[in-house]
């Protein structure tokens, strides 16, 4: 028989898969719905992440990926390729939509009010160990339903940052131009060139990594950055998805997704500077810190976490983490390819006797004449 | 009849995945990326069910060319029984129904990661090769928008004053794989970490070779025949891995790229790293009737190409003049 | 109220009621309208721009997946898009949309549509009186 | 010093002198009317600097005047927001230095122009060695021998007093003298016709400075390269400048003869500044 | 022809923050011819530094001509471009004061022959002239490599007067050279400037020792007090 | 497993990318695009959509360029022109064409030009692609011979025009990179 070089790299490949499989229970449509119904900011973020809205489809990602979120959102988005894009909605503007919280830091009282909505931000952190255990005997009898008000809070509200404005503290706002969707830069589409258009820059802080976002946002809030914001406005609220009619040319809902949306304000020379994120999804630590990144990105000698370039490429969920994995595969050419380097470099700095030998006091003299930033990244 | 009757299910996936739409994008960067040897063509990389980093950029290439008619070989390393190969394998053939194959010279399409086939290759292959980084000034400039800045004006002194440190500190060069090579004498490229054994058989290729970055949005090419320098001074020439005294434990072959493997005893063996071009030996060397194609570097360590990039092995430490 | 209700007016509503309210009821249509071609019935993508409350910029927010259904039948065409994945739905919902275009039983969509929108109206009015109680309720005199 | 000596800048900028008669030479540099805003800011409002074949120009000023923008846009590394830039060199004598693209400007910058920094993180790459940071002027233009890339930056840093056995310590390690002379070497590895020098020795300790001084006169003497220098040390300026140029809000409010300047300075505002640090 | 043709000369000093005008001369005229020595005398304070630095440039003459028939031909030196004045104290105008101003690092024979290589004469030549020129006032030959900046008063103004008058020089400004010197220095100085008035070099003197160089001395002018507010604060 | 459908569509898009991809790769080099279609318009569906820009002259082709949503444009911002001819009178035109940036060259357009490969016009071409020791040679027609110093001037490599030649169904394409000489025998 002749000789062949493939062996076993295919079968491998089944078998770790159905292993993988094995070691945990199988999916059923009844365990994505219980993931839907019941955690529903895993679902947003992952939807937010992945860039599609489709929480059944959020759902199943999360399960069939054991709960590895960024094979969950690589899944959804791997998806999203084989979709064809059929229509734009209409853009949606905050003001329009059906508001089911939204608090302001900025001021005490706001018009509209400070509505709380659904949050567990005022609650204390305390394990319900009775879920686990059963009730305690001594256990007060929670009510856990709402109590509804007399009358039904209005579904929309002004916007805070209008009242800035009115008061001169707050440069005008361009009137957003009727812009045919198809014309809106799009990250998906062209490549991001940087300085990027704002509306990449939004795009891009819509889709990213949410722990990606809070670890340079976080940079910035805590001394990095140049600025303490101010939740101006922070939204969760639902909105209409409204597509044309293609024979009336009417629009109309096709239904309605969850989105989110923060403001976050700081002090300019003469007036407040704003900065903005939106996402698909109910996500407010995104928000906050993607806000505050908006705000602070054009600077002009920016710290890296304030850079354009470095924030939007660095907080891409499915490029970071796709490349960070990829370590784990063979890079034995390359790693050689070095290798071969090494020797020759301690036989002609150290002459033939010390190859094998004296590894540690190579390194401190190499050490010390700098040299680590000669060394070239060579074994990707 | 009823609703269930009407409705339609979910239609299939398009011919190689990529819908119509991608693939139009891909081929007319990949046009431009031909027109301008070496030079960084953007271009919006789509998602794909593998992983970014894992050849997503190749694997866009080869899905926008693949027709039926094709014979795809797909390598990791040189060898086409990498786990990432058989992946990528799997999902082309079951994407296009190409033909596959594990030799460099049956192939018309060879999507690799960090090796050209040692046997060379002919006019019309196409070899894309995956590349994680395409920027060869991401060292010495971090910046994507400056580093373009800098290939614009060929402002490529920081590059050579890399190679001057390294020589200055070590008294060699000391960049690995993917050493940086000046393509039709306007763009630094970075051919991928292919080991610098293989940066000559670039130059001058009959080959067309096809590089992308999924993750980085970027493709280059360069085309047949074109002129692939790796950059050396004059008095300090650019060499390839020493393996002089290396030989395949399997095939006995010298002179080719060898993997070297760790012996418990602290020794080490070797073997061919291109595991096409192994098969073809040891089945020649059963007496099977084989023609194994000619090799980029004969069995002396000879390079083909006539007054071209010989391999020239290490030289004295350059002196201060 | 029959001859005011649009086309767009009912799509809007039957988008959000119960899938298998509207498949029954676009089921019991389908006699009536006879033969019917399908031009499109798939899944896809709509791009959902957002609008910048900050500076105005319009921006894409990330696509939403949908089903649509594109019907013709006795010379009007039908059109039907609604989030999810369910084809079935957006047949439906394009089948209704044939009848309205034919004037085809349009008392009894006009009566399904009011229907939904008042059980609608009561849910949403439900759902904010529980947001009201989250008010901050700030001292005024 | 108070506001009341506030006055008309244009009304006393420099007694009307002939025009030179027994210099034929043309001036090195003609630069006219510079102007530089940042908003609305003028950093440089209408300076024109001339400067002979091999003469020191200084500029002296408190920070803020536009002196240090002045060598920027002299260095063609900032944008102008007009003027007109010659530099008396064949090839390009009658070229308006600013209207080059960038591609030309770089290259006018690396043959001609030699610049030094008082910061030397401006100059220099901090952990390559420091003859690389001087063969990376020759790595520019095209020098592609390592021999000749050792040799030559070995001689420009021997020019400027740098000792040798340290060629290839990074200058992150070195003293800010030492860091001083690498920039000066770099500068000078091209023989370019015009050196730039921005508070060249401020922030150096005063034997030092002395000692960079030193340097810069002699290689002034032996090389016979313009220099502008920029310093608001008058000591500095008295030692290497021939003539002097006072700026103050962007505007020269007077020059002469460094001697003449400093002791018998016109214009009050330089009266001022005279007696202040005298 | 006279070397130098000084007509109607005046130096007013305008301090702005006094604003106050300060006469120190005015409408001064004289010639002097190659090879002249012309004493400037005067009671202190009266200006005489003052004339000789305006001729000099270090100070801007207020008014008048000063025309001086340089070897490129005849220039105002009132009016002279700075370039061009740059160039006449390069090859043809010295000025020689009472102080040193060494350099550290710099040793006495290089700063005495700088001015030689600064207008192009070979490194030997110079060196050679400026060994003659520390020799003939008397600085010891073990100081010639060592930094002026140690010196002693007296030794930095042998090195002074060595840098000074090293160079050949058509006009020579003595601005008080023999203050701080010996007689064996003034000797040798008297000696010195003997010999460059025989080679036509013209020479304008303020000195504190007029007597050292009576023979040279072939016309004076006398600076009165004309200038009611001179009191020694600026001038001298 | 099957694949999924190798429609009629895409395999003609994929056979004329080949064609083009193949005669850039190997300037000068003959090749064919699919038979029995109208090569510009089997160009046209490979290459343009909504997110591309065209010129033609000929506004019966412009009709159908337009079909692919393309947006018909001036001359000096087209990405891809196409001349059914290229007559005297056009030369003005597509010396507009754009050559790009020195930071994004591959913005420089695209031109095809209808024309004869059996003609008259000796060109000889050299650069990337083609062997050095041999040289190559084809013939053209129906093309201005002021054309091949037009493309001389325009080009400032990497800033350029790429052409593609096209006679019925074959097609030679001439990137940037090549070299052209006038004349010969």
């Amino acid at each position: 028989m002749a000789y062949v070089a493939t062996k076993g790299g295919e079968k491998a490949i089944q078998e770790s898969e159905k292993l993988y499989h094995q070691l945990k229970k199988p999916v059923t449509p009844e365990f994505v719905q219980e993931i839907m119904d019941t955690m529903p900011y895993l679902v947003d973020r992952v939807m937010g992440e992945g860039s599609l809205y489709a929480p059944d489809l959020a759902a199943l990602a999360i399960a069939q990926s054991g709960g590895d979120l960024y094979e969950a959102v690589l899944l959804l988005r791997a998806y999203r390729s084989t979709q064809p894009r059929l229509a734009y909605a209409k853009p949606v503007t905050v003001d329009e939509t059906l508001t089911l919280r939204r608090i302001s830091a900025a001021f005490k009282d706001i018009p509209g009010g400070q509505i709380l909505g659904p949050s567990l931000d005022y609650s204390h952190r305390i394990l319900k160990l009775d879920v686990l255990d059963g009730p305690s005997p001594t256990d007060e009898e929670e009510d856990t339903a709402v109590e509804p008000a007399e009358k039904p809070a209005k579904p929309q509200y002004p916007l805070v940052a209008d009242w800035l404005r009115q008061q001169g503290m707050m440069t005008a706002i361009d009137v957003p131009e009727e812009i045919d969707a198809a014309d809106i830069p799009d990250v998906t589409r062209d490549p991001v060139m940087m300085p990027a258009p704002r509306a990449h820059r939004l795009q891009a802080l819509a889709r990213a990594d949410t722990g990606g976002v809070l670890a340079l946002g976080y940079a910035s809030m805590r001394g990095y950055g140049f600025v303490h914001p101010t939740v101006n406005e922070l939204r969760l609220a639902y909105a209409e998805v409204q597509v044309k009619h293609p024979v009336t040319g009417e629009y109309f809902s096709a239904g309605r997704v969850r989105v989110s949306q923060a403001e976050i304000v700081t002090k300019g020379k003469s007036t407040y500077k704003i900065g903005f994120t939106a996402t698909m999804g109910w996500n407010e630590v995104k928000l906050i810190a993607g806000a505050t990144l908006d705000m602070e990105m054009s600077q002009a000698e920016p710290h890296p976490a304030l850079n354009e370039d470095f924030v939007l490429y660095h907080t891409e969920p499915i490029e970071s983490s796709g490349f960070c994995i990829h370590f784990k595969l063979p890079h034995y050419v390359t790693f050689s390819s070095s290798m071969d380097n090494m020797r020759k470099v301690i036989t002609v700095l150290y002459g033939a006797e010390a190859a094998g030998k004296d590894a540690d006091e190579r390194e401190e003299d190499a050490e010390k004449t700098a040299t680590s930033e000669i060394v070239t990244k060579d074994t990707m | 009849m009823s609703l269930t009757d009407l409705a339609q299910p979910n239609q299939g996936y398009s011919y190689a995945f990529l819908d119509a739409f991608a693939k139009r994008e891909l081929r007319r960067r990949i046009l431009k990326g031909i027109a301008i040897p070496g030079y960084q063509v953007p271009y919006a990389s789509r998602e794909l069910p593998i992983a970014r980093g894992w050849g997503t950029g190749g694997l866009q290439v080869t899905l926008s060319l693949v027709g039926p008619d094709d014979t795809v070989k797909v390598i990791d390393q040189g060898a086409d029984d990498s786990v990432n190969a058989a992946n990528l394998r799997r999902f082309i053939t079951r994407m296009s129904g190409a033909e596959t194959t594990t030799d460099a010279n049956a192939a018309t399409i060879i999507q690799s990661r960090h090796r050209i086939p040692e046997e060379i290759l002919g006019e019309h292959h196409a070899l894309v090769l995956q590349v994680p980084n395409p920027e060869p000034l991401r060292r010495v400039e971090p910046d994507m928008a400056k580093a373009r800045i800098l290939h614009a004006d060929a402002d490529y002194g920081q590059m050579w004053l890399v190679l001057y440190e390294q020589l200055v500190r070590f008294g060699r060069y000391i960049q690995g794989a993917a050493y940086p090579v000046m393509v039709h004498e306007r763009f630094v490229m970075a051919p991928s970490p292919i080991p610098r054994w293989d940066t000559p058989a670039l130059h001058q290729s009959a080959h067309l070779t096809l590089l992308s970055a999924g993750r980085e949005k970027r493709l280059y090419a360069v085309p047949p025949y074109t002129n692939v320098y790796p950059l050396e001074f004059t008095d300090v020439p650019f060499e390839v891995e020493d393996q002089r005294e290396w030989a395949c434990r399997t095939t006995g072959a010298r002179n080719k790229f060898l993997n070297e493997l760790p012996m418990d005893d602290g020794s080490s063996q070797f073997e061919l790293s291109d595991t096409g071009y192994m098969e073809k030996l040891v089945n020649q060397q059963r007496g099977e009737p084989i023609t194994v194609g000619t090799t980029y570097y004969d069995d002396e360590g000879n390079f083909y190409h006539d007054g071209y990039l010989k391999p020239r092995y290490n030289g004295e430490r350059p002196s201060d003049a | 109220m029959a001859q005011t209700l649009s086309r767009s007016e009912a799509l809007g509503i039957l988008t959000k009621a119960p899938a298998e309210q509207v498949k029954n009821f676009a089921n019991s249509l389908l006699d009536e309208i006879g033969d019917v071609y399908v031009e499109k019935n798939r899944t896809g993508l709509v791009m959902l721009p957002y609008t910048d409350s900050a500076q105005g910029t319009t921006f894409h927010l990330g696509e939403v997946l949908v089903a649509e259904a594109h019907i013709k039948g006795l010379g009007q065409e039908g059109y039907g898009m609604v989030v999810g994945r369910d084809v079935v739905q957006a047949m439906a919902l394009a089948v209704i949309d044939l009848a309205l275009a034919l004037g085809l039983r349009t008392d009894t969509i006009a009566q399904l549509v009011s229907e939904q929108r008042q059980q609608q109206a009561a849910d949403d009015e439900h759902l904010l009186k529980m947001v009201e109680a989250t008010r901050v309720e700030m001292e005024t005199f | 010093m108070t506001d009341t000596l506030s006055h008309d800048t244009t009304a006393n900028v420099h007694p009307t002198l002939d025009a030179p008669i027994i210099n034929r030479v043309p001036p090195l540099v003609v630069a006219r009317n510079l102007t530089k805003y940042y908003g609305s800011i003028k950093a440089v409002d209408g300076v024109d600097v001339v400067a002979y074949p091999g003469e020191i120009l200084g500029i002296v000023g408190e920070s803020g005047s536009g002196k240090s923008t002045v060598l920027r846009l002299l260095n063609l590394e900032e944008a102008t927001n007009g003027g007109v830039y010659n530099l008396q060199i064949s090839g390009l004598t009658n070229t308006n230095l600013f209207e080059l693209d960038r591609f030309d400007k770089r290259d006018v910058r690396v043959h001609h122009i030699g610049i030094v920094y008082q910061n030397p993180h401006l100059g220099l790459r901090m952990r390559y060695s420091a003859s690389g940071n001087v063969a990376e002027r020759l790595l520019i233009t095209g020098e592609r021998t390592f021999r000749t890339l050792r040799s030559k930056s070995n001689d420009s840093l021997l020019a400027s007093e740098f000792p040798l056995d340290r060629v290839d310590d990074p200058p992150s390690v070195l003293s800010g003298g030492m860091q001083q002379r690498v920039q000066l070497a770099k500068a000078i590895a091209l023989q370019p016709e015009l050196l730039l020098l921005d508070e060249p020795t401020t922030g150096l300790d005063v034997s030092i400075q002395a000692t960079v001084l030193d340097t810069l006169k002699r290689i002034q003497r032996l090389r016979t390269i313009t220099m502008i220098l920029v310093s608001h040390d008058l000591g500095v300026i008295r030692t290497l400048a021939d003539r002097v140029m006072v700026m103050r809000n962007g505007r020269v409010v007077e020059q002469g003869l460094t001697d003449q300047i400093l002791e018998d300075p016109q214009d009050p505002y330089t009266q001022q500044l005279v007696h202040a640090k005298l | 022809m006279p070397l130098l043709a000084v007509s109607d000369y005046s130096k007013i000093f305008e301090i702005h923050h006094l604003g106050r005008q300060i006469p120190v001369f005015q409408h001064l005229t004289f010639d002097l011819m190659a090879g002249q020595f012309l004493l400037v005398s005067g009671p202190n304070g009266i200006g005489k530094s003052t004339l000789l630095r305006c001729l000099y440039r270090s100070y801007l003459p207020s008014g008048g001509r000063a025309i001086f028939d340089s070897s490129y031909g005849k220039i105002d030196l009132a009016r002279a471009s700075d370039i061009d004045i740059l160039t006449l104290r390069n090859e043809e105008i010295g000025f020689v004061t009472q102080f040193l101003r060494p350099r550290p690092r710099v040793s006495a024979l290089e700063l005495v022959a700088e001015p030689l290589l600064g207008s192009g004469v070979d490194e030997g030549e110079a060196f050679e002239q400026a060994r003659d020129l520390l020799l003939n006032f008397g600085l010891k030959e073990d100081l010639w490599d060592a930094y002026p900046t140690t010196f002693s008063g007296g030794e930095q103004q042998k090195v002074n007067l060595a840098r000074a008058l090293v160079a050949p020089r058509r006009l020579l400004l003595l601005d008080e050279p023999t203050a701080s010197l010996d007689i064996s220095t003034r000797e040798s100085l008297a000696n010195r400037l003997g010999e460059l008035k025989d080679q036509g070099v013209a020479m304008i003197g303020v000195l504190h020792h007029p007597e050292d160089v009576e023979h040279l001395i072939d016309d004076t002018i006398e600076l009165s007090s004309i200038a009611v507010h001179a009191n020694g604060v600026v001038g001298d | 497993m099957a694949h999924p459908a190798y429609t009629q569509e895409e395999q003609l898009a994929r056979a004329t990318f080949l064609a083009l991809m193949w005669s850039l790769s190997y300037p000068g080099r003959i090749y064919e695009l699919p038979e029995g279609s109208n090569p510009l318009h089997v160009i046209a569906d490979t290459l343009l959509d909504l997110e591309t820009t065209f010129y033609t002259p000929d506004g019966e082709l412009a009709h159908y360029l337009g079909r692919n949503n393309a947006r018909e444009v001036a001359v000096e911002r087209a990405d891809y022109q196409f001349y059914p001819q290229l007559t005297n009178d056009l030369l003005v035109t597509v010396q507009q064409a754009n050559i790009g940036t020195l930071l994004y060259p591959d913005q420089g357009a695209t031109l095809i030009i209808g024309c004869s490969l059996d003609g008259d016009t000796s060109l000889s071409l050299s650069g990337p692609g083609i062997p050095p020791a041999q040289p190559n040679k084809i013939r053209v027609g129906g093309i201005p011979n002021a054309f091949w110093d037009l493309r001389d001037n325009a080009n400032r490599y990497p800033r350029g025009w790429d052409v593609y030649l096209v006679d019925e169904s074959r097609i030679i394409g001439l990137p940037r990179t090549t070299i052209i000489t006038v004349g010969g025998e």
